[in-house]
Order: C-alpha cells, then sequence, then structure tokens
C-alpha cells in the first residue's frame, strides 16, 4: 500500500444548531480512488468544501501530504496540489475551452506579468508549453476539437468534461469530484468511468462524491459512507455495499442504484 | 457640554436622519425585491419634490394634497421605467441593470433640468417656518412632519410587507424569486408594484423634505448618495437596517458637525460606514438573500 | 443576423459620424457681425445664475443691435457651457477662439473657471471676466483681460463702513461659504468690524456642497450674536440658510454679504429677507442712461428680474461695444482696444466704469435693502 | 496573424499623424482629451473588465494623482518630472488602503463602497483647504518637461499621452497573455473556482486594483499640468459616472474598447453642441440605449459580425483549434 496522502481525524462541522459533519476520521493514500457516498444531506458535500479549503472546520485536523492544513483557505489547498469540482457545474463561462484549461495551470506555471511585458524566452517557452499541454489535457477529456467553442456553448455533457480537464490543469495530487456523473446518461457514465480510471493511471488520488453506485461500484477501490454527518462505513464497494447498515440507511430513502 | 445645544443636535440629527431612512427605504426594497441598485432612484425623490412645487402653484393644491398627488404620479412613472426597462433586463449582467439605472439617472436629470429651468425653487409649505419649542428644543412644523410621516409611513410598509397577501409575495420573491414564480406568484406584478412603492416612497420623502431647502434639477445626487451610504450600512434588502443606519449617520453628521468639525461632517458620516463594514462587510443587518 | 439591438446601437454609432459642424456656416452679409463668446455655466449647479449672464448680455446687444450695431456691423453671441467647471471653461474657451473664431469672449462668472480660462486666452483675445472675485484674477491677468466685478477688498471697504454707521449691531457672527472668498470676507470683516468696536462672537465654514444648514446655525445662535452676518454666492444656499436662520429660532439681526442680493432669493427666502441688509453694484434707479432701456428690453424679453449677474453680462458686452467703437471699429485691434478701455471711463448700466493697469474695474456700490420683497436702494 | 500586426501598425501610425489632420488647435486639444481619457479608461478597465468589478471610486485616485503632482510642482518646486511618477505612487498607496477594505466585498457592495471612498476623498479634498486650497483648486500648475520637451501645447501633450497610451495599452495585453492575467479573468469568470486552483482571489484584486490606480494617478497629473488648473471636481460623480461610461459604452474587457468609448465619448458631447439645450438629453438617451441594446460595448458589434463570419466560415470545416489564444475575449 501507498503512503498516505490524506488524513482526517475527528473532523466536525456546526452550522448555528446543526451539526452537518460530526468526527470524522478517513485515510486516503495516494493512487486511490476513494468513494464518498450517503443519502442526501449526509454531509458529503460539507466534507469535500472542508477538504478544499472554501469551509473552516469547527474541529478536528486534516492533513495534506504530511502537513497540517486544517482551516487553510481554497487557494492554499489548491497551491498544494488539492484541485476539485463543484456539484453544480463551474467553469469559467465567456471563455473558450482551450483558454478554461490555460486559466487553470496558475498552479504549473511561473512565468508572470513581467515576463510577458518583456517576452522573455522563459516566457516563451512557457506559454508554448502551456498551450501544448493544455490541448494534451483537452484531448484527455476527449474535448480537443471543441477547443475553441465558449465554454457556455458547450453541451452539459462537455462541460462536466470541461471541469474535469480545469481540475486537471492544475495538475494535482489529490483531486476531489463532486457528483461528476450526475445528470449523465448511461453512455456518458460509462465514459466518466474510463476517464477515472484514466486519471487514476496517471498517478492522480482520486476523492469522489457519488450517487450513481454503477459508477461508485466501478471505479472505487474503498468507499466511506456519510448519514448525518457521521461515518457509518467502510470498506471495498462489494462490502461495504451489501452491509445491511448502509442498505437501510439508502432504503429509508432512495433505492441503491447498484 | 451646553445641554441645550446638544440636545438641539440630536433632534436635528434624528430629523436628518429620518428623511434619509424614507429614501433609503424604497433604494433597500428595490435592492431586495428585484436585486437592482437602482442609481435613478435619487432623480425619483428630485420628482417628487418638483411635482409637489408644480401641483402647488400651477394647479393650487394645498401642500398635503400636492405631496399625495406628487408621490401616486412619481410612484406611476415608475412602474413605467420598470416596465420599459428594468424588465426586459431581469436576466441581464447585474453591470447591465446597473448602468442602465445610472443612464436612467443621467436622462431624467438632464430632462428636469431642461423642463423645470436651472433656477431653484421653493416648495411652499405651511408647516415649513411655523417653529415650535418643544423643551428646550426648537424645531420648525415641517421638520416634526418629516420625522412623524415616516414614522407613520414606515410603519405602514412594515406591516404591509408582514401581514398582507402581497408583501408575502415580496418577500417570497426576494427570497427565490425562481420559486415564486413556481408557486404561481406573478413575479412581473410584485415587480412592478415594489417598484412603485418604492418611487412613491421616494417621491414622498421629495415632497416632505422639500420645504426645509431649496429644490433645484441637480437634488436627486445628494439623496441617491445619502441613500445608497444608509443602504449599504444598513445591509443591502434590509428595511431595519436602513432605518437604523439612517438614524444612526443623522445623528452622528450633526454630532460630528457639532463637535468636531462641520467641513468634515460628511466625511464623518463616511468614516462611520467604513468602520462598520470593516467589522460587517455586509452591513448591520446583513441578509444573505431575501427582505426583512 | 443584425439584430434589432444591433440596429439600435449602430444608430448610436452613426451619432458619431456627425462632423463637428460649428456655427461657422454663416451669412455673407454685407459686414460680418462682431462675434462674442459668451462662456458659462449652463448647466450643473450654477446653471441659473449662467442664465441670468446670457439673458443680461442678450438684451444689451439686442439693443446695441436695433441701433444699427457698432462701426455699421451687428454683435453676434455665440454661447458656451462650462458646466461651473475649469475643465470645460478650457475646452469651450479653445473651441471659440480655435473652432469659432470668436473676435471677443465674456466669462468667468466662477473663479475657479476664470482663472483657468484665462490662461488659455492669454495675450491672444480680449478677455471680460464677469463676477469672479479672486484677485489673481487680475492679479496674474494678461494684457487683454478685463474684470468688471468689484475685489472683496473694494465690496468689504464699502460694506463695512455702512454696517458700523447704519446696521450698528453690537455683536455679530459669520455663516461664511469655505472658499477663498469667503475665507477673505470673514479676515476683512473680522478686521474691519472689529476697529469700529462690533464684538465678534465667532464663526462656521459651510461647503459648497451643502444642502442643511441648521448644524451650523444651531452652533451659531448658542453664541448669541446680536447679528449674523451670512456670506453665500449660490442663490438655493443662500435661500436656504437666510429661512433656516429664522427657522432655528434666531430672532436677531440678518446681515447678506455684498453683491449677493437678487430677486430671485428675495423671492425663495420669504419673509426671512425682509428688512435685511446688503450692498451691491446694481440699483435700477442709478440714473445711468443705459439702464431703463436695458430694464424694458429684459423685462420684455425674459420671466426672470433683472439681477446683479444679468447686468454684468450687459456690462460685458456695452464695454466691449464702446472699446470697438471708440478705437475705429476693427474688433481685432486688440491693443488699441485695450489701451482705449483702460484710458476712458466707459458708460455702462451699473455706472461709469474705470479700470486699472491690471484691468480691474472700479464701480459704484450702493447700501440696498429688502423692503416689502423689493430691493431698493438706501440713501442717507 | 500578419494581418493583425498590419492593421496594428496601421491604427498606431493613424494615431501618430491625425494632429497634423486635426487643421487647428482646438481639435487637438480634443485629440489630448481623447487619449486623457483613453488613458484612464483602460487603467479602469483592468478593475471592470478584468476582475469583474465596478469601481466607483476610480475618478477619486485621479484625482489624488493630479493633487499630489499639483502640489509638489506648485509648493515644493519639484520638476513636474519627479511629479509623475510620484503621482502614481501615491494614487497606488490610496488604492492599496481602499482596495484593502473595499476588495472585502463584491458586486453591488463594492461598487457602492468605492463610491463611498471617493466621495471621503473628495469632501476631504474639498476642506483640507490648507493643502489643497480647498473648492478653488490649485491653479497656474507648470507644464511638463522632459529635457529640453517642454509640453506646452496641445500636440505635445498628444504626443505624450498617446506614447503612455499605447504603453498601458501593451501591458494590458501582455497582462492577459500571462499567468496574472489569466488569473484576473479567472476571478472574474468564477471566483471560488479559480481559488480552488490556486489562486489568491483577494491578492489578485488587490493587485489589479492597485495598478489600475497608479495609472489612474499618472492620468490625472498629465491632466492638471495639461490644463494647469485643478479644482475637487476631478473627483466628482460626474467624473466617475464619464469614466465608467467610456469604459462600458467602448467594451469592457478588451483593449481598444476604452480607446474607441473616449473617442465617442468625447466625439458625441462635441457633436452634439448641435443639439443645444437637448444635448445632454440625447446623450443621456443615447448612454442608456447603447447600455441596454448593447451591453457588450461597441466592441462587441463588430465580435459579433467577425463571430457570424467564423460561424459560416466553420460550418463545413473541422475546426482545428486556434494557434492564437483569446484571452481578451469579451465579458459577459
Amino acid at each position: 500500500m501507498n503512503a498516505e496522502i490524506l488524513s482526517v481525524t475527528g473532523l466536525t462541522r456546526i452550522f448555528g444548531g446543526l451539526t452537518a459533519v460530526r468526527d470524522v476520521n478517513m485515510t486516503v493514500h495516494a493512487g486511490e480512488v476513494v468513494g464518498l457516498i450517503g443519502p442526501n444531506g449526509a454531509g458529503k458535500t460539507t466534507l469535500f468544501n472542508m477538504l478544499g479549503g472554501s469551509l473552516p472546520p469547527s474541529s478536528g485536523r486534516i492533513r495534506f501530504d504530511g502537513a497540517d492544513c486544517t482551516g487553510e483557505p481554497s487557494h492554499v489547498m489548491g497551491q498544494r496540489g488539492v484541485s476539485r469540482t463543484f456539484q453544480i457545474t463551474s467553469v469559467f463561462p465567456s471563455l473558450s475551452a482551450l483558454d478554461n484549461v490555460r486559466s487553470a495551470a496558475y498552479r504549473t506555471t511561473k512565468a508572470g506579468w513581467g515576463a510577458s511585458v518583456f517576452r522573455t524566452a522563459a516566457y516563451r517557452r512557457e506559454e508554448a508549453d502551456l498551450h501544448r499541454r493544455s490541448m494534451e489535457t483537452l484531448a484527455f477529456c476527449d474535448l480537443d476539437h471543441r477547443a475553441d467553442i465558449l465554454a457556455d456553448a458547450l453541451s452539459y455533457g462537455e462541460q462536466r468534461r470541461l471541469e474535469i480537464a480545469i481540475a486537471l490543469a492544475a495538475q494535482p495530487r489529490l483531486l476531489l469530484l463532486d457528483e461528476p456523473a450526475a445528470g449523465m446518461n448511461p453512455e456518458e457514465g460509462q465514459r466518466l468511468v474510463e476517464m477515472i480510471r484514466r486519471i487514476r493511471a496517471s498517478g492522480v488520488t482520486v476523492l469522489l462524491v457519488e450517487h450513481h453506485m454503477r459508477v461508485v461500484a466501478a471505479v472505487c477501490d474503498r468507499l466511506f459512507v456519510l448519514d448525518h454527518g457521521v461515518k457509518i462505513a467502510e470498506g471495498p464497494p462489494a462490502q461495504v455495499l451489501n452491509d445491511p447498515e448502509v442498505i437501510r440507511v439508502y432504503l429509508g430513502r432512495e433505492t441503491v442504484d447498484a | 457640554m451646553d445641554f441645550t445645544v446638544f440636545a438641539q443636535q440630536i433632534a436635528n440629527g434624528l430629523v436628518n436622519g429620518m428623511a434619509y431612512v424614507l429614501i433609503a427605504t424604497g433604494l433597500t426594497l428595490v435592492f431586495g425585491v428585484l436585486r437592482i441598485v437602482n442609481f435613478a432612484h435619487g432623480e425619483f425623490y428630485m420628482l417628487g419634490a418638483y411635482l409637489t412645487y408644480f401641483a402647488g402653484t400651477l394647479l393650487g393644491l394645498d401642500y398635503i394634497t400636492a405631496a399625495v398627488l406628487g408621490a401616486v404620479v412619481v410612484a406611476a412613472l415608475g412602474v413605467v421605467a420598470n416596465k420599459l426597462i428594468f424588465w426586459p433586463l431581469r436576466r441581464d449582467h447585474e453591470f447591465t441593470i446597473l448602468l442602465s439605472s445610472l443612464g436612467l439617472a443621467l436622462l431624467i436629470a438632464n430632462s428636469g433640468e431642461l423642463l423645470f429651468g436651472a433656477d431653484p425653487k421653493y416648495v411652499e409649505s405651511p408647516f415649513a417656518d411655523e417653529i415650535l419649542d418643544i423643551g428646550t428644543v426648537t424645531l420648525t412644523q415641517q421638520r416634526v412632519l418629516v420625522f412623524a410621516a415616516a414614522v407613520a409611513v414606515l410603519v405602514a410598509v412594515y406591516l404591509f410587507i408582514r401581514y398582507s397577501r402581497f408583501g408575502k409575495m415580496m418577500r417570497a420573491t426576494a427570497q427565490n424569486p425562481d420559486g415564486a414564480a413556481l408557486t404561481g406568484i406573478n413575479i412581473g406584478l410584485v415587480h412592478s408594484y415594489t417598484f412603485a412603492l418604492a418611487c412613491g416612497l421616494a417621491a414622498l420623502s421629495g415632497a416632505l423634505v422639500g420645504p426645509t431647502v431649496m429644490i433645484f434639477p441637480t437634488i436627486g445626487n445628494w439623496a441617491v448618495l445619502k441613500g445608497f451610504i444608509v443602504v449599504i450600512m444598513g445591509g443591502l434588502g434590509s428595511v431595519t437596517g436602513a432605518l437604523f443606519a439612517g438614524l444612526l449617520l443623522g445623528v452622528i453628521e450633526s454630532l460630528g458637525g457639532g463637535y468636531i468639525s462641520l467641513g468634515f461632517m460628511e466625511a464623518i458620516g463616511y468614516a462611520m460606514i467604513i468602520a462598520v463594514l470593516l467589522w460587517r462587510p455586509n452591513g448591520l443587518f446583513s441578509t444573505a438573500r431575501g427582505l426583512r | 443576423m443584425l439584430g434589432r439591438r444591433d440596429l439600435i446601437a449602430a444608430a448610436a454609432t452613426l451619432a458619431l459620424a456627425i462632423p463637428f459642424v460649428g456655427p461657422s456656416a454663416g451669412a455673407l452679409a454685407q459686414q460680418p457681425p462682431i462675434r462674442i463668446a459668451l462662456i458659462g455655466p449652463m448647466s450643473g449647479t450654477g446653471a441659473f445664475e449662467g442664465q441670468l449672464g446670457l439673458e443680461g448680455a442678450q438684451a444689451a446687444a439686442a439693443i446695441i443691435n436695433a441701433k444699427g450695431g457698432v462701426a455699421g456691423r451687428k454683435l453676434e453671441l455665440l454661447n458656451y457651457d462650462d458646466k461651473g467647471s475649469p475643465e470645460d471653461g478650457v475646452s469651450a474657451a479653445k473651441r471659440a477662439i480655435e473652432q469659432d473664431n470668436v473676435d471677443f469672449i465674456i466669462g468667468g462668472w466662477f473663479s475657479a473657471v476664470a482663472l483657468s480660462m484665462k490662461e488659455v486666452t492669454r495675450d491672444k483675445i480680449i478677455t471680460v471676466m464677469t463676477s469672479s472675485q479672486h484677485p489673481k484674477v487680475t492679479e496674474e491677468g494678461h494684457k487683454y483681460l478685463f474684470r468688471l466685478n468689484a475685489t472683496s477688498a473694494m465690496m468689504s471697504n464699502f460694506y463695512s463702513k455702512a454696517i458700523c454707521g447704519q446696521i450698528k449691531p453690537k455683536s455679530i457672527a459669520f455663516m461664511n461659504v469655505n472658499d477663498d472668498w469667503g475665507r477673505l470676507e470673514l479676515d476683512n470683516y473680522t478686521k474691519l468690524l472689529g476697529e469700529c468696536g462690533i464684538e465678534i462672537k465667532g464663526h462656521e465654514f459651510y461647503n459648497r456642497t451643502d444642502t442643511d444648514f441648521t448644524t451650523a446655525l444651531t452652533k451659531l445662535k448658542a453664541l448669541n450674536p446680536d447679528a449674523i452676518y451670512v456670506a453665500a454666492i449660490n442663490t438655493s444656499q443662500g435661500a436656504t440658510i437666510y429661512r433656516q436662520v429664522r427657522q432655528t429660532g434666531f430672532r436677531g439681526k440678518v446681515i447678506a454679504s455684498a453683491g449677493n442680493m437678487n430677486p430671485k432669493l428675495v423671492e425663495l427666502s420669504g419673509n426671512s429677507l425682509e428688512s435685511v441688509y446688503s450692498a451691491s453694484p446694481f440699483v435700477e434707479d442709478n440714473g445711468q442712461p443705459s439702464m431703463k432701456p436695458w430694464l424694458a428690453e429684459y423685462r420684455k424679453s425674459y420671466k426672470n428680474e433683472p439681477s446683479f449677474i444679468a447686468a454684468l453680462g450687459a456690462q460685458g458686452v456695452e464695454l466691449i461695444a464702446a472699446g470697438v467703437a471708440g478705437t475705429g471699429g476693427d474688433p481685432r485691434a486688440y491693443d488699441k482696444i485695450a489701451a482705449y478701455l483702460k484710458a476712458n471711463e466707459t458708460p455702462t448700466v451699473l455706472g461709469n466704469v474705470r479700470f486699472s493697469d491690471q484691468g480691474q474695474a472700479t464701480q459704484p456700490i450702493h447700501l440696498v435693502q429688502v423692503k416689502s420683497k423689493q430691493i431698493v436702494a438706501v440713501r442717507d | 496573424m500578419n494581418a493583425k500586426h498590419i492593421s496594428l501598425a496601421g491604427g498606431v501610425l493613424l494615431l501618430g499623424i491625425l494632429p497634423f489632420l486635426a487643421g487647428n488647435a482646438y481639435l487637438e486639444h480634443l485629440l489630448v482629451l481623447w487619449m486623457l481619457y483613453a488613458l484612464l479608461a483602460l487603467s479602469l478597465n483592468i478593475i471592470i473588465g478584468y476582475l469583474g468589478e465596478l469601481s466607483f471610486g476610480h475618478a477619486a485616485f485621479v484625482g489624488v494623482g493630479a493633487y499630489t503632482s499639483a502640489i509638489l510642482s506648485t509648493q515644493l518646486g519639484l520638476p513636474p518630472l519627479i511629479g509623475l511618477p510620484l503621482a502614481g505612487l501615491v494614487a497606488a498607496l490610496f488604492g492599496l488602503v481602499i482596495g484593502y477594505a473595499a476588495l472585502r466585498v463584491v458586486g453591488p457592495q463594492f461598487a457602492i463602497l468605492t463610491l463611498g471612498f471617493g466621495s471621503i476623498l473628495y469632501t476631504v479634498t474639498n476642506h483640507w483647504v490648507d493643502v489643497t486650497r480647498g473648492p478653488m483648486g490649485i491653479s497656474n500648475i507648470p507644464p511638463l518637461s522632459l529635457g529640453p520637451v517642454t509640453f506646452t501645447d496641445a500636440r505635445e501633450t498628444y504626443y505624450l499621452v498617446l506614447g503612455l497610451v499605447l504603453v498601458v495599452a501593451f501591458l494590458c495585453h501582455a497582462l492577459v497573455n500571462s499567468r496574472t492575467g489569466r488569473a484576473f479573468i479567472a476571478v472574474r469568470e468564477n471566483a471560488p473556482l479559480a481559488a480552488s486552483l490556486g489562486v489568491n482571489v483577494f491578492h489578485t484584486k488587490l493587485l489589479g486594483f492597485v495598478v489600475a490606480t497608479a495609472i489612474a494617478g499618472v492620468g490625472g497629473a498629465i491632466y492638471a499640468h495639461y490644463i494647469k488648473v485643478i479644482t475637487p471636481d476631478i473627483m466628482g460623480v460626474h467624473n466617475v459616472a464619464a469614466l465608467i461610461i467610456v469604459v462600458v459604452v467602448g467594451g469592457r474587457g478588451t483593449i481598444v474598447g476604452p480607446i474607441l468609448g473616449a473617442l465617442v465619448y468625447i466625439g458625441l458631447l462635441e457633436s452634439l453642441r448641435v443639439a443645444g439645450p437637448l444635448r445632454m438629453v440625447v446623450f443621456a438617451a443615447l448612454l442608456t440605449g447603447t447600455v441596454v441594446f448593447l451591453p457588450g460595448g461597441l466592441v462587441s458589434l463588430w465580435q459579433r459580425w467577425r463571430g457570424n463570419h467564423k460561424a459560416e466560415n466553420n460550418a463545413t470545416a473541422t475546426t482545428a483549434p486556434t494557434t492564437l489564444p483569446n484571452a481578451e475575449g469579451g465579458a459577459k
């Protein structure tokens, strides 16, 4: 087993009187694909927001890549190598698909305004490199033929793939995917499964929140199950999805699509 | 410290503050329900003052009737402005809406200068020069009227928003326009009525404040600036916030002018908002979304 | 595909294509007119004063033109808006000189505009500055610059004698506008009135943008002075102050600053100006030969009452007409015209005007008082 | 690519010979005003167009720069050439402090908060008579001079400001084609997403705000030395509205837009003189019409036309990725 990349201990978040996430412990190892499931309102997105830095935890610790980054803001987490997608499609709407991806490479580029003004050799090299990499990222997400279309004008499925392309362009260590398959048809879902596998193959660790159990079962090495903000199960998909407690939790509200 | 002067300055500040509240209430309503930062709000204040003046001089109406007539006409103009400009733009970028209100403000102000003439005018009121001595405090009847009428109007607006069927529709629209539309609320009607109410309030404040000063076509600038300060300090969309912030601004300006420096009176007011906003960036009574 | 939005936008762009049309398309009449640029605030806060000045000048020009003009040439007034701002004043003056090729400029209603405009017209064109009182307008003027209004010093020398001798308050407090003029007034009167034994109780400065003055007036009233001296140029601010002085319950004397009493102010101030004194170069019954016809022409053409500001506009036109007529009729003989105006006394509506070498006018000043809502001269 | 370079060179050449075509000093004066407004609008465009926030306080920074240089040259006798960068520096310092406070909120709150800050600077300038000479303003400001060249008349000043406009335009071009500029635009487009990618949203906005205010300060200083008189009116609501109008009518988020907008603003006000007293009414109506019917500004007319052509051309051919990024793409 690879080294720990993310470890969460006693993580809690309270909104007013409501405890959205209570005392959650979890560990993710480098190179894994880990799923986070649970019924609506279980606290999955709240947990994601804390991991991504957009929401400070009320208590508990988050360690990423060996460093304590509890309560670090979003951009610091981004700089450290945590990229994420959002539950509601989130792209740069009035930029072309290519520019969306180029803009996302902030973390991995260096040549700033000054370099651009003086057209330094480093700048020109980096821009050419950035262009090549961005086209590769688009190709990876099967969007290279749509490179100069405005993000606004892409189809829903394409926009969701663009989101992943944006997250990947930052060359993350850990990728947080928030319901990437939501609203996708089975064929698109299958495409997503393949894409996640290829992401893993490229060495990126993936943590995803997902409702489509078929997707979850197909790509995840391990699952965590949240209910009412509390972790109720963890383990390999086959084991977790047959856990009577998990089935009870899901049956009460929605059918398990597996 | 001379108590008489202090009490007098507090009274002056409360009256001025109440005028700010009246201006700001319409502004905050329009923002709360329609999500519009309306730069033209001050121009409706100006129109209210001018219509009261013309209703008095040309139609020979008494002051109170003229003021009410002015408010009603301006409310109707507000509905027209909403129908022509803001309603068609409701799905556009917030810049577009904000700037179209700026354009409308310029249009009304410049048309006003052309139509009404550049000379200052005075809105005659029988209460303007009548002095009331309340204890050691001296106020004109007009200033007492500004305060009293503002209180009455605010109570009425509060009750209207809280308890009337229409007020509930306004609040529902403020919280979630799409959801409100799904439950069968006629959003177009809510927008029209809110705009009418806001413009009517602006006009009424113009009519009430008019007799305490002189009116000229550019007074709208002043009104909208004061209105914005109050609304931002109180929290965009919050009527309660506007009430507190307006009175606070009035009193602080008055005391700051009275005891620190008259020239920096306005700057002191601004400094206060900045202090408040550094402490609470979204205002005293900030609302994430909705009316309060 | 071009939609409705595009078409309307294109129409808006088209407006740009309108060539810069000047009023140069002109009558090739037998004798070209003498062109006078009148630059004043036609919009914004000073718009009313600008309009009065324009009316006064137009009435004076109409009278001169009805008599056949100057040396056989008509006077043509071109009107420019300076919005009361120096930038627009500079632009307007440049346009008048370069684009419209005018012969004379009358302007400078506000000191800030006068100060910037004089640099554009410096040694280039005869420029008549009207109401601005800033000392530097003439101190740092140029060889073709004339200023009509009396300086603060001239006004206060005259007025302080009248206050000490006729109004006689025991103590006084000042309510002055916060600009050079308001500050100069305070210095002058504090010194001059103090010399004749009037106790100075204090002062307040208000801003030119203020609309409510109760805070300041409450402070002044608490000083319990015998009289409050109000220095206000802007008519609407003045009217508000005079009303609010009474509304705060002050029952002592009110003294209005020199040069700023006008019929509109009296009309707007209601009863609060009754029996208030001021000093003004403008009185209707000053006995000047050109005053009566000008008053008649003005009242015939405009709904406003004749005022000092309007008379300044008229004076500017009269001055230019006299200068051209007195030097043989060439409007571009600036050196001759300037020398002539500085050497001779020119009769105008406000009296015979004499200029210093710097181009500063000396005008007669009168003590006036509001009686039954009329401004009347007080004669000993 | 080549066509673009040629039209750019042609445009610059045309701007270079314009004063000789103007014919008289008044038109040259208008050209200077055009370039000054273009410079200020380009700076405001960094905030409006790239950062996506509407600042209603920009005129105040123009004023800070104008007063700084004016005070330094009239009271301390400093050569204006030193005053110019100092004006930019002081305006940037004000921008840093005000931006630090105001950029904590976004959207309408930011707009009104900057309006409030602008009003404070206006009020203080208006009343701090000992330093600013209050409402009377500062007069007799000496002209700029650079070694043997003194920028006294319109033509000389035109070339000076034209040079600055070209420099700032190039800076903006370099900005949007750099990591920094892409971060600006990412923040405009979607701040939470930008943050998740490692962009410090607050610092990015602050950087843009400070740079914009520094340029505004330099522009204000040149204005002061050219007009030779400044009053607090330069900071007034009037000027605030004018600058926003120039940026939005021209086309925010583009480089040509603010320059074009400034031309339309100056040209329209001038040509509308024929409308007499209706002038400002017609102007306001045209402005409102442009905002309502052409929210992307005049530049978007051309972009739409080009877009339509492109769409027709691309209808048959399969598109290859463009070789040149279009990061300056119009903001929505």
